[in-house]
């Protein structure tokens, strides 16, 4: 028996008609990767495994199975023992995911507890467990925190430990890692393997990252515009795909190892790179006091110029989000100088001509402002007055980053994840500033929507000298378009250098690491990778609270 | 007086001593020295702990507005024209700690009313003994008030700058209460006043909330006629609501069931369901005190210089509706008299402009064209805003409704209290037409007639109570002449006299006499109210 | 012996908590956040009593006169002014008063001389008592009053707010809310009167409301408190259970409410935790607002119930105008207001550490 | 490659032919529309409004004015209850007299109605106003402009009214509008709670990303409240300002008695409901009245307010993603 029989299904928001016809099957221990365009339904399909749809206002129709049970006829009690209990699901928009008044530890204990019935002692026992399992460092006391003392990478951690601390029969997970470096990333799903394979879980993954498709499932579903345009086992899909959508797809994965077709181009050819655009010294953030005091980012000094793009790579919650924020003034420096073109930045505040694309497009978003205003903002804040060339501008706007321009007086939560990842892409471009830090501004895009975008800022680049730092943990991506890289570990930067030099031939150990770690595209060759690993993933299984140090150390 | 012959009592059977006593009350007893207190007839609670000189008669009704001997052995012996006044103590008068009374301690009592720092008691001694309007009260003037004599322990003599045939009437207030001058601790005093009464002091908040009084084991009975004072403990609450205390009382509630009110009326609503209730109606005791309600006239204001338009304002009256506004004719009896309606007062009756029970427009209406005003006259009636007094928007709106019948707009100008105050007593700034009201300070012609109308006591730089600035040589004579008769019928009788001459001139509008109904809880037995107050007297009540 | 090491214990989990949780999460120092709210509730304080000297200057209502007596003579008038020293220019007499607050002062009582120790706030015209004293025998009786009031709409108008936004739509909120609505509609003298008359008079099942203080007997004391706390309670309720019902709804629209509903956590507790844990701060901030001002604004009650706290001595004052009473009055109701909304700043610090104190 | 996509992906970008988006004050009358409760109660509180505006008309119907004294209805002896059954109701007074006056009920109701609605309204639109403002100002403000905003909104709510009122008699001219100053004085003096709930929500609110990104564009404090947060404020906001309105209408009838608000004989439903409690048990209908006519109001208030935070909230309106992921009986 399937563990999830979907007949199918068709979900309608309104007019939009986001999932259509949609039929598949997982058998238990199985795993399904659900890979394709940004806005192609991949998210909707997922929630209506739990039968999130209910009571929305969405149209579903067709038929969900999910361990036996019928989604859709399924009575309360029913779907809550399924929620959870026998299908769990981790967010695609992690950052906003979790409830910001309590402490991170106690919301993974408190679904633990919805479904085992575990006293209150042995769930946080059981919360920490897991999240010294999906890495977290200090796990006992990380415990503790808020969300927003998590980095990005860790509350989607925290997000996938709540997940596991279930023992699902059936893990749904959207886009799980796309806040996580590589390394780490590869931990995760070597986790999921592992779990698989002991548990008989089963994965329906849904992912934009082709890679980890490769790495982490059997078979492969690829979905355009609501409807399923191939299916078929991950060698053959990725190795000989049939359908054109495929194939383009396939053929716009960047690679760490091809050649460079960056599209900025730059790094290398032109002195196109002007005047200093903003140059950090000593840079450093100090978060809590006294004993709990621990700097996020320890004495950076970096400079970026004009045309130029830096990409930060490093391990989650090395302080890149901290320091990109920084940059731009919103957040204060505990101590070190930051210059902004030459003058030295005095008194709080943000600085002008700056932008930021921010890690989590949920909050980034005014939910009651339709994206169109949110985008326009900038341009309205410059002085423009014209209605219609604002108008014009957005569209055109929206248009280039790959959104439909018609969506102008769409709500945020109309909008898929990388969609409204797209939408902060624009807002950022919109009044050409002189600088924008993107933190990881394609996480969330299938690869050729992500080419469009890199594209375009690379255009954007060298039409108007823009400086770009580019936070990332994509490896393939952040060689694609940047000058130079900066490869952040626990706040400092370890290793600074030309795209060439750092990538070529890196000098530290840890950027080593990163490299090594790159998800293959070949599921042959990623597997035998896996395998590689396997010794340091047993480690990690016998003491879960060690884990964070274990792999640290590894 | 005995408690035998007190039929109407609630409840049956004997007065007995014991029990506890509950006072319910809405006006804090904030003030409780001798020497601050302002009190008609000594008061109710105060003349429970002092004993004057004189008191008033612990009669129902009529009765209840003689005067009596109290500390006195009798009423004062008034000599000299009635400018000078001696009493004698009785026998065996003790202070609560045994200590012996004396006149000297009366003197001291007395001597203390006159200083800045005790501010808040009667006027009349300031205004009558001789030297008092330059005495500063013991504390500043250690030579003590010479027109006081105390040849001896037992005597004491007053010397008055003008005849007083009134003053035994004036020596039941509590300035006249003796206070032993080595336990004075000036404005700490009122913490605990040391007794003369049937009760002492235990315990006194201070701030009028509470004051428990107990037995005072000193007091005896035989030298008191007075006093009842069957309960062993009293035990005043004030600053209450007026409402809940009438709740509590009709409800009987534990301790309320031997609860009494001094100061608490019941109110229209409250009326309305008692006189549907026969056991409640059964509790309730009526009272009458001197007290008139008017309209009050400031001739110097145009238009009410012409007394045309004064005498057409009297004619538009409607009493019935001012009487419903102020509670209707259970609690309000319309006046066409300035002088209270009882006997003690000289009451003597006449309507010199009548208006009928709900007003006489056409007659009015007559008066005004006479006056030149025959298109009507746009005038101002200035009220206090205080809910449910006799000077709020209530009645004054029930004027304005009946005057506009005789062609009158009025304009309403209500007043914050204390600036109602401020403003109806400055002789600078009176306005021409407000709500008045006076009070006895006790029950006879003179204190309600010589302020409001002697010419010589306009104030000019103080509160003034002659709002019409009436200075008419023969009143004045005539008032001075009845104020060294020392009989008081015959003084009644020409006070009555006085009232309606003076009524002819239409200086202001007599509106009503209040009528107090009283309630008290179920187990309260002898209850007295006499005319003098108007209130239920603690001192005659039992409980047992 | 061996009771000293759970205490041990106690205090250490106690110290953790004050530093590790308050002083580390405070962000901006305990320390400094509580000498910036001392500071600004000197300076408040300061203000308050310079509005009020301000205001019974321009009043209406001559002093002298109202505290000598209506009959008093002028002479005598000019007595009682002296006395009180009310011929003074308003600003001599405020600096009087900061005087008296800072060193203290001495005043005639006829026979003696009474010290008033700072701060002194004076004397009462009408009482002659000493104003500290006073507000110091009133504080327990409004104290009390808001407290348990306070306690009682919490608990109703948060519950009714809950109840509401977790049956919202249904049959049970409609009736919650036209209930919460009915206690709003009616002032609470209406209220009062009504359930007194019914609960004391009818069915006497409670006594008539009398000041009973804690110390003397505690279960007296909250009997007698029953009624007027439930007056109170029923008025203020319904604003609560409205609040919090709109924030929770807003709080259910957000992202992390979703994550809990996939993971077949119940509705009730999805309300009830998360979404009330967001809703809360506002609602926090308004009892700290409503219950600081209770100390100057719970006249009608007080004045019904007769009950003898802050509220109904100020108005008395306030009608006598008995300026260092209303001062100091006024002073005791600022304070209190400062005091709450510092605690709802460190409470809200505490519940939303992405708030730094300020 | 990317120029391809471009061009492929979208086609005719920024010239298609989608239906324009609506305007945000479309949906959102859109949204209300779906509200029949909300439609239902913005009727009540019209019908209020246009009773209070033509309450001539109406007394004019009823053959009554608000102010004529009728001493034969009334039971003198009794302390003036109406005579007559239920209040004396009859055909020439509709809703009975008043005690002790006799004047018409149904007339002082309606003309109740004008200063009650009229300062309640305008009373609660100025503390809102204000209220938002400061707490606004508080909670984007820095440390010191916090600091002195909030440490003056405690000295507003230390005031006691009764105090402020004293200092209004005192400089106010006796000609200046009495309905205008009443709700002046309540506007000016109640707007600490609204600012205190606002400065709390804008707190939290502010620490959210989409408000750093309104800061990177450039927009200064007042621009950021308004866009950002003041669309998220208005859920607390609409909810409290209905239920100030009955407080206000209260605090009126208080004002009045101190003598600073409207001038006898002019009926407002505070006062009646002031002097009405203790006639509960002798006359109830002139307490329950006013009551009843406070409790409609508020509650249309309430349901309306209700309605309008639900419009404006996008998520909300659409039930989308705000759903009780419950099962729904009715299949909707
Ligand atoms: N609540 C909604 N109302 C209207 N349209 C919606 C809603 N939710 C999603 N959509 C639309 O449905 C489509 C599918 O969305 P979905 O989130 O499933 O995409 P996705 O495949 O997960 O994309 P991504 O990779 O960008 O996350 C998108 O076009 C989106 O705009
Ligand atoms: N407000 C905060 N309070 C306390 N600690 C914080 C806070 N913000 C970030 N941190 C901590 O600072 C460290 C760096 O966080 P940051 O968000 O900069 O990481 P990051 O490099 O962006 O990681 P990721 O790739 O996972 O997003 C993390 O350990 C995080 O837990
Ligand atoms: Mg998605
Ligand atoms: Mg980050």
């Amino acid at each position: 028996m399937s563990l999830v029989r979907v007949e199918d299904l068709s979900v309608g928001f309104g007019a939009v008609r986001a999932v259509d016809s949609v039929s598949f099957t997982l058998a238990p221990g199985a795993a399904l990767g659900l890979v394709g365009e940004s806005g192609s339904g991949k998210s909707t399909v997922a929630a209506a495994l739990l039968g999130l749809h209910r009571d929305t206002g969405a149209r579903v129709t067709g038929s969900v199975r999910v361990g036996g049970v019928d989604v859709a006829a399924a009575g309360d009690d029913e779907l809550r023992r399924l929620r959870g209990g026998v299908a769990a699901m981790v967010f695609q928009d992690p950052l906003s995911a979790l409830d910001p008044y309590f402490a991170v530890g106690d919301q993974i204990a408190e679904v633990y507890r919805a479904h085992s019935g575990a006293s209150r002692r042995a769930a946080r026992a059981r919360a920490v467990d897991v999240l010294g399992r999906v890495g977290i460092p200090d796990a006992a006391r990380r415990a503790r925190s808020r969300p927003h003392e998590f980095s990005g990478g860790m509350r989607q951690r925290a997000l996938i430990a709540m997940a596991l601390a279930c023992e699902p029969d059936l893990l749904i997970a959207d886009e799980p890692t796309t806040a996580l470096d590589v390394t780490v990333q590869a931990q995760i799903l070597d986790l999921l393997h592992a779990l698989r394979e002991e548990t008989g879980m089963g994965l329906l993954l849904v992912t934009h990252d082709v890679g980890v498709a490769a790495e982490s499932v059997d078979d492969v579903l690829v979905m355009r515009d609501g409807r399923v345009v191939e299916r078929g086992g991950v060698a053959q899909v990725l190795g000989a795909p049939r359908d054109a959508y495929t194939r383009e797809l396939l053929s716009a994965v960047p690679r760490v190892d091809g050649v460079r077709g960056g599209p900025s181009g730059s790094g290398d050819v032109e002195g196109a790179v002007g005047d200093v655009v903003v140059e950090a010294e000593g840079l450093r953030r100090v978060f809590g006091r006294g004993r709990r005091a621990f700097a996020a980012v320890d004495g950076v000094s970096l400079t970026v110029r004009a045309g130029e793009t830096l990409g930060v790579v490093g391990e989650s919650g090395s302080g890149k989000t901290t320091l990109g924020r920084m940059l731009v003034g919103l957040l204060e420096p505990t101590s070190g100088k930051l210059r902004h073109g030459g003058a030295e930045k005095s008194g709080k505040g943000v600085v002008p001509g700056v932008q930021m694309v921010f890690q989590d497009p949920v909050s980034s978003l005014n939910p009651r402002r339709s994206v169109g205003e949110s985008i326009a903002d900038p341009l309205r804040a410059r002085g423009d007055r014209d209605e219609d060339a604002i108008r014009a501008r957005v569209r055109d706007l929206m248009a280039r980053v790959g959104l439909d321009p018609a969506h102008y007086g769409r709500y945020p939560h109309e909008f898929s994840g990388g969609q409204r990842q797209r939408v902060g892409i624009a807002r950022a471009l919109a009044a050409n500033p002189r600088l924008i830090v993107c933190d990881e501004p394609v996480s969330a895009l299938d690869v050729t929507t992500q080419a469009q975008v890199t594209a375009l800022l690379a255009e954007l680049q060298r039409e108007l000298g823009l400086a770009l730092v580019f936070v990332a943990h994509d490896l393939a991506v952040v060689r694609q378009v940047s000058d130079r890289v900066a490869v952040m570990r626990n706040g400092r930067i370890v290793e600074q250098g030309t795209v060439d030099e750092v990538y070529g031939s890196p000098q530290d150990p840890y950027t080593r690491q990163l490299l090594a770690a790159v998800p293959a595209l070949d599921p042959a060759v990623a597997a035998e990778r896996r395998a590689a690993r396997a010794a340091g993933a047993h480690a990690v299984r016998e003491d879960g609270g060690a884990a964070g140090k274990e792999l640290a150390a590894a | 007086a005995g408690p035998e012959d007190k039929s109407e009592a609630g409840g049956d059977g004997k007065p007995r001593k014991g029990g506890t006593l509950t006072v319910l009350n809405s006006a804090p007893q904030s003030d409780f020295d001798p020497a601050r207190l302002y009190t008609s007839g000594g008061g109710n609670v105060p003349s429970l702990v002092f004993r004057t000189l004189t008191t008033r008669n612990r009669e129902d009704g009529a009765a209840g507005a003689e005067v009596v001997p109290d500390l006195a052995e009798g009423l004062g012996k008034p000599s000299e024209n009635a400018t000078v006044w001696t009493y004698t103590l009785k026998k065996g008068l003790k202070f609560e700690d045994g200590t012996p009374v004396t006149t000297k301690d009366i003197k001291y009592g007395i001597e203390r009313s006159f200083a800045a720092e005790l501010s808040g008691g009667a006027p009349f001694l300031r205004d009558w003994l001789i030297g008092g309007d330059k005495y500063q009260g013991p504390y500043k003037d250690k030579k003590g008030l010479d027109s006081v004599e105390t040849p001896d322990d037992r005597t004491i003599v007053f010397r008055l700058n003008k005849p007083v045939g009134d003053f035994d009437y004036v020596a039941t207030q509590t300035s006249f209460a003796p206070v032993p001058k080595a336990k004075d601790k000036g404005t700490k005093y009122e913490e605990h006043p040391v007794s003369t009464g049937p009760y002492k002091v235990v315990k006194n908040t201070s701030d009028g909330e509470r004051l428990q009084l107990e037995r005072n084991p000193h007091w005896s009975a035989a030298t008191d006629a007075e006093r009842k004072a069957y309960p062993d403990r009293i035990d005043v609450r004030s600053g209450l609501n007026s409402s809940v205390i009438n709740q509590r009382l009709s409800a009987s509630q534990g301790s309320d069931a031997a609860a009494v009110t001094t100061d608490t009326n019941l109110g229209p609503a409250e009326l309305a369901k008692v006189s549907g209730d026969k056991k409640l109606a059964a509790q309730v005791g009526t009272g009458h005190f001197g007290y008139t309600n008017y309209l009050a006239f400031n001739p110097k204001v145009k238009p009410f210089d012409d007394p045309k338009v004064r005498q057409a304002v009297a004619h538009a009256v409607d009493r019935t509706s001012v009487v419903n506004a102020a509670g209707g004719s259970s609690l309000a009896e319309p006046a066409t008299t300035f002088l209270p309606n009882q006997k003690s007062f000289g009451h003597t009756k006449f309507d010199h402009f009548p208006a009928g029970a709900s007003g006489n427009p056409e007659k009015a209406r007559e008066l005004l064209k006479a006056a030149g005003h025959k298109d009507g006259l746009t005038i101002t009636l200035t009220h206090s805003n205080a809910k449910n007094f006799e000077t709020g928007p209530e009645v004054a709106t029930a004027l304005q409704d009946a005057l506009k019948k005789a062609g009158f707009t009025v304009k309403l100008q209500g007043l914050e209290d204390n600036d109602y105050e401020d403003r109806v007593h400055d002789a600078k700034d009176e306005p021409g037409l407000f709500l008045a009201h006076w009070g006895a300070d006790w029950p006879s012609g003179g204190p309600f007639l010589s302020p409001i109308f002697d010419g010589r006591q306009i104030v000019n730089d103080g509160y003034n109570f002659n709002s019409s600035f009436h200075n008419d040589k023969s009143v004045n004579a005539e008032i001075d002449s009845i104020n060294k008769l020392t009989d008081h019928d015959e003084a009644a009788k020409r006070w009555g006299a006085l009232d309606k001459k003076i009524g002819a001139k239409a200086l202001n509008v007599p509106l009503f006499h209040p009528v107090y109904k009283r309630l008290y809880g179920k187990d309260v037995k002898n209850v007295v109210i006499s005319d003098w107050t108007g209130v239920l007297d603690v001192s005659q009540v039992a409980v047992k | 012996m061996t009771t000293t090491a759970p205490v041990a214990v106690k205090s250490r989990a106690l110290d953790r908590a004050l530093t590790g949780g308050l002083g580390g999460l405070l962000g901006g120092g305990f320390t400094g956040f509580v000498l910036r709210r001392v500071l600004g509730a000197v300076v408040t304080l300061f203000v308050l009593s310079a509005v009020i000297y301000a205001v019974f200057y321009v009043a209406p209502g001559d002093v002298a006169q109202i505290t000598c007596g209506p009959r008093c003579s002028p002479a005598q008038v000019q007595q009682v002014s002296e006395q009180l020293k009310l011929d003074d220019p308003i600003y001599v007499r405020y600096l009087d008063f900061l005087r008296g607050v800072l060193v203290g002062q001495d005043y005639s009582t006829g026979t003696g001389v009474l010290h008033c120790d700072a701060p002194c706030l004076g004397l009462s015209y009408r009482t002659d008592q000493q104003v500290t004293e006073l507000i110091l025998n009133k504080v327990p009786v409004t104290g009390s009053l808001a407290i348990g009031a306070m306690v009682l709409w919490l608990i109703l108008g948060v519950g009714t707010g809950v109840l509401s936004a977790w049956r919202r739509g249904r049959l049970t909120e409609r009736v919650l809310t036209a209930v919460t609505l009915a206690g709003t509609a009616t002032p609470v003298f209406v209220i009062g009167l009504l359930l007194m008359i019914l609960v004391c008079g009818r069915l006497q099942w409670l006594p008539f409301p009398q000041y009973v203080p804690f110390t003397d007997d505690p279960q007296q004391w909250a009997w007698n408190l029953l009624l007027p706390w439930v007056s109170l309670a029923l008025i203020e309720a319904a604003k609560y259970a409205r609040l919090t019902r709109s924030s929770m709804l807003e709080t259910l629209a957000e992202d992390h409410v979703r994550t809990f509903r996939a993971y077949g956590i119940r509705e009730r507790s999805i309300v009830g935790r998360h979404a009330l844990r967001g809703a809360l701060a506002p609602v926090v901030a308004l009892s700290a607002n409503d219950f600081g001002s209770m100390f100057g604004g719970a006249l009608l009650t007080e004045t019904l119930f007769g009950l003898p706290g802050l509220g109904r001595e100020l108005v008395q004052a306030v009608r006598v105008v008995d300026l260092p009473v209303v001062v100091g009055m006024v002073l005791v109701t600022g304070f209190f207001v400062v005091l709450a909304n510092a605690v709802a700043d460190v409470l809200y610090a505490v519940a939303d550490r992405r708030v730094v104190l300020s | 490659m990317s120029e391809a996509l471009l061009a492929s992906e979208i086609p005719g970008a920024g010239a298609t032919a989608a239906p324009a988006p609506a305007s945000g004050a479309r949906q959102f009358w859109r949204r209300l529309h779906t509200q029949r409760a909300a439609l239902v109660a913005a009727a009540v509180v019209a019908l209020l409004v246009l009773v209070a505006l033509a309450a001539p008309l109406f007394t004019a119907l009823e053959g009554q004015d608000p102010t004529s004294y009728h001493p034969g209805l009334v039971d003198s002896a009794r302390g003036g209850v109406p005579v007559g059954p239920l209040g004396g109701i009859s055909s020439e007074h509709w809703l009975g007299v008043e005690p002790q006056t006799g004047r018409d009920l149904f007339a002082r109701l309606v003309y109740g109605a004008r200063v009650s609605l009229g300062v309640a309204l305008a009373a609660t639109l100025l503390q809102i106003a204000i209220g938002v403002t400061v707490g606004l100002a508080c909670g984007l403000g820095g440390r010191r402009l916090d600091q002195s905003l909030s440490r003056a909104t405690d000295v507003m709510v230390a005031l006691p009214l009764m105090v402020l009122a004293l200092a209004l008699l005192a400089v106010v001219p006796g000609g200046f509008p009495r309905p205008v100053l009443v709700a002046l004085v309540i506007g000016f003096v109640g707007w600490g709670g609204v600012a205190k709930v606002v400065r709390a929500r804008a707190i939290s609110l502010k620490s959210l990303d989409h408000v750093a990104a309104a800061r990177l564009s450039g927009w200064g404090g007042v621009r950021i409240a308004r866009r950002e947060l003041l669309p998220a404020l208005a859920a607390p906001v609409i909810t409290y300002a209905a239920l100030l309105v009955p407080g206000n209408i209260t605090v009126e009838a208080a004002l009045s008695f101190l003598g600073v608000g409207v001038k006898p004989p002019t009926a407002s439903w505070g006062q009646m409901l002031t002097s009405a409690d203790v006639w509960y048990q002798a006359a109830p209908q002139y307490l329950l009245l006013p009551a009843a006519a406070l409790f409609v109001t508020v509650l249309a208030l309430t349901v309306l307010g209700d309605g309008v935070r639900t419009a404006l909230d996008p998520r909300a309106a659409s039930r989308l993603r705000i759903g009780t992921g419950r099962k729904r009986e009715d299949g909707a």
